[in-house]
């Protein structure tokens, strides 16, 4: 197969699926352009995120990178884990095919959505997304 | 519980429709042209006159595999270049004529890339659309039909749906009006019975390797008579229409492939027929689960099912877990990231698409690599299911 | 007295110019390609991922043959093809900076017939004549560059007369001058250093069954960043350019029997030379013979003799009944009943070159071989030449 042991493994056995019924926070976002769908669930105790969680719809890329995109920031500040970008999932997934990377961006802007989503219901202004965000 | 083919191994194979293995048989054919009897066809001694023979016998095989004569095969490089032959061949070939191509929305992109090219040359191509189940209307064909018309390329049999077009009645159209009829075979030989006289076509292509031959061989039919630009230059190899070196045991394999591929075709027909109805059934008992393609019309190798909420690939790969090799039409596993073209042709929407698997049958395939993959499939989709926001809650449990 | 090849069997093949048989170690490497893993390189399972694997140690075993990048080898089915993509895809695709192209009168008819072809699209060709030893001249090259030439194409070693031409010095004029340089180095590769840096060139064709690889393979060398049409249109493959199902057994044979033509080139070529040396003294022993392409500039494995008063083809049949097969460029053994164009361009008259005997050494031959044909081609040229009215009474004795 094309993709790493890491990949299979997080695909394979992802870590974190499943709906939340309590967020503080969820963020969906989907690429118009592949039909794929993500959407995160944060649990958030005093700034930092207690528990994560996600469901998706889309390839073995996308499911690995939701598995180890809510590994990552599970533990970290809101202001940690904004700054967990799609190169680091896909680095701790032991690289992504090229033609995948695209599918790790998806894991940092449900990310992203699901923070600036529990923002907003705390009153906060949202964080701007940089815009070189790749 | 698994299959232990001699050729696929503990694989169970189920792509067929993507490439066979070469039968041993064919293989056994084809050695000792690699090594003992290996002189160049155009050369004047007799090590070359063994070659010579091998070529007009394997030319034999492929004419009477499809009610042809031997001077109407000319042996390529597979079915990409034979598509491509006989597509810019004819359009150039009789641009005084006219400069307008029809063609189906559900071609083999060695058809469809090769139409859209000869669009940026100056012609102008109709794509005629297909009903739900994958099929083009022959009224569209006669509606599309123009005073400057001089091609017309329908396939046989859709390799993504398995769909047989109803190309005998699009043959008579084209004749009648003295257009060039095109048709790609290449799935259909083996499956189904392909007679150059009853499908009414000037030309018709076909890849070895569908049929337990060869990689890297196949032919085009041309009808004698047929106003057509030669493939390439150099040599006077396929009456100067095709230069190049012949491969011999390529060709031979071909021969040797399609002769067998007809003999048994239908018994190989029930077999595959028996175990397509077994295989379908269950998975038809998975809900929302839609078949696609023609219910009866369609290759006896070919099962095409869509699962809602979940993604093709991802069912993929987890079947690789399992051993078993298949194939989707999701965009994932596209480079162009779009899903086929051929789902979306027959009104499936984007998302929907998304989720098919295309499982072709061969002839090593048991009712146990059958039982096998339903019993693996079922768990796999629930798991997708589960994961997929898309899900709704019924199907959760 | 009679060599007895495991491949040739007893006869004595010296027609390795022609083709060759394909080497048992490189069969070996091949087989497991047809049957076990015979995955499309394209699917996405693990049976498929082998022969993506094995694409891609063949691409990097061409590539490494030639000093090429990886990226830059698209295979392909034989020489043939490879000249015509390269010829026809630069010539098309840079149709709007000129239509002028420059090549020799003494290239294979794959490259020859292409240009023939484009000057009825159009194109300009200028075909620069040969000295006597069948080699291009620079300063033509230089004198025949025109402000609208965008493709020159000359051919590395000819395959007739195994004259090698002067590829670097030729590169370097295309390059100072930005025009695409394309060499055919079918006859060249297994015989002599090739390295795409050191002949400056951009593109370069490669056939496998030249060097002991399979038939219907070959390759195309693609500096990066050449402006070239797409050759086929269909599936992904090749990066996009030459679409269709990989040959994947094909590819894997052609691989293997370019690094082991490499590995063994300098052993080979001095292999070859001797033989070579003593086959021509004992030729030109036999009076009124001479040498046809150049004495030293020439492919080790390549001697090409013209007999005065006879002809070709009758010498051929003669040594075919003592299983000797050669080759000739007399008329009489080509379709168009025109004795070979490169002996004609290196200034042979017509009947004359009537009377050419081409033999091409291979790696399987010995000296037993050479004094073999040596003892018997005597009398039969003899024989010839007493049969002939054109031969002087001294010779007829
Ligand atoms: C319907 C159809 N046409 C053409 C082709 C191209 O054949 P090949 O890959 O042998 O060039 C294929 C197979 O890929 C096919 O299924
Ligand atoms: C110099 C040269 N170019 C091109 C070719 C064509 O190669 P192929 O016959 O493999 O297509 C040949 C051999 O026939 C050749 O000798
Ligand atoms: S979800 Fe479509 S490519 Fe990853
Ligand atoms: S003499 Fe018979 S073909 Fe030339």
């Amino acid at each position: 197969m094309m993709y790493s042991e890491k990949v299979m493994e997080h695909f394979m056995n992802p870590h974190n699926v499943g709906e939340m019924e309590d967020a503080d926070g969820v963020g969906e976002v989907g690429n118009p352009q592949c039909g794929d769908i993500m959407r995160i669930y944060l649990k958030i105790e005093d700034n930092v995120i207690a528990d994560a969680k996600f469901m998706t719809f889309g390839c073995g890329a996308a499911i690995a990178s939701s598995s180890m995109a809510t590994e990552l920031i599970k533990g970290k500040t809101l202001e940690q884990a904004w700054k967990v970008t799609n190169k680091a999932v896909a680095e701790a997934l032991e690289g992504l095919p090229p033609v995948k990377m695209h599918c790790s961006v998806l894991a940092e802007e449900g990310i992203h959505k699901a923070i600036n989503d529990y923002r907003e219901k705390q009153g906060l202004k949202p964080l701007e997304e940089k815009p070189d965000a790749e | 519980m698994k299959n232990n083919n001699k050729n696929t191994g503990n694989t169970v194979y189920l792509d067929h429709a993507a490439t066979t293995f070469t039968d041993p048989v064919v293989l056994e054919t084809m050695l000792p042209y690699f090594t003992e009897n290996f002189g160049n066809p155009s050369s004047p001694y007799n090590i070359a006159h063994i070659s010579r023979e091998a070529l007009d016998k394997a030319r034999q095989q492929v004419a009477d595999a499809i009610n042809a004569d031997t001077e109407e095969i000319y042996f390529t490089s597979g079915g990409t270049e034979s598509d491509n032959w006989a597509i810019k061949g004819v359009a150039f070939a009789n641009r005084k004529r006219g400069n307008h191509i029809i063609t189906s929305a559900i071609e083999h992109h060695a058809v469809l890339h090769t139409c859209q090219w000869l669009e940026k040359q100056g012609f102008e191509v109709t794509y005629l659309p297909v009903d739900k189940y994958g099929q083009v209307r022959t009224e569209d064909v006669k509606r599309a039909i123009r005073g400057d018309t001089i091609l017309i390329s329908v396939m046989l049999a859709n390799n993504e749906i398995g769909t047989i077009q109803p190309i005998p009645e699009i043959g008579r159209i084209a004749r009648k009006k003295g257009i060039y009829f095109h048709t790609d075979a290449v799935q259909g030989i083996g499956q189904i019975p392909v007679d150059v006289e009853a499908l009414n076509v000037d030309l018709l292509s076909l890849s070895s390797h569908k049929f337990y031959g060869p990689k890297g061989v196949g032919a085009l039919y041309i009808k004698k008579g047929s106003r057509i630009d030669n493939h390439s230059h150099g040599g006077a190899q396929e009456k100067k229409k095709r230069a190049g070196t012949e491969n011999v045991p390529g060709i031979v394999g071909m021969g040797a492939a399609i002769e067998q591929a007809i003999s048994q075709l239908e018994e190989h027909a029930a077999h595959m027929k028996k175990l397509r109805t077994r295989l379908l059934e269950g998975l038809l008992q998975i809900p929302a689960t839609h078949l696609a393609g023609h219910p009866e019309k369609r290759l006896p190798n070919n099962v095409n099912v869509i699962f809602e909420y979940i993604e093709g690939e991802s069912i993929l790969l987890m079947l690789n877990s399992f051993s078993i090799a298949a194939s989707t039409g999701s965009a994932c596993t596209s480079a162009s990231l779009e899903p086929s073209h051929v789902l979306i042709a027959c009104g499936f929407p984007h998302e929907i698409a998304h989720g098919s698997l295309r499982l072709t049958l061969g002839k090593e395939n048991t009712e146990d690599d059958v039982d096998y993959v339903l019993q693996i499939i079922e768990p796999i989709i629930k798991r997708l299911r589960a994961m997929s926001p898309m899900t709704p809650e019924e199907l959760r449990k």
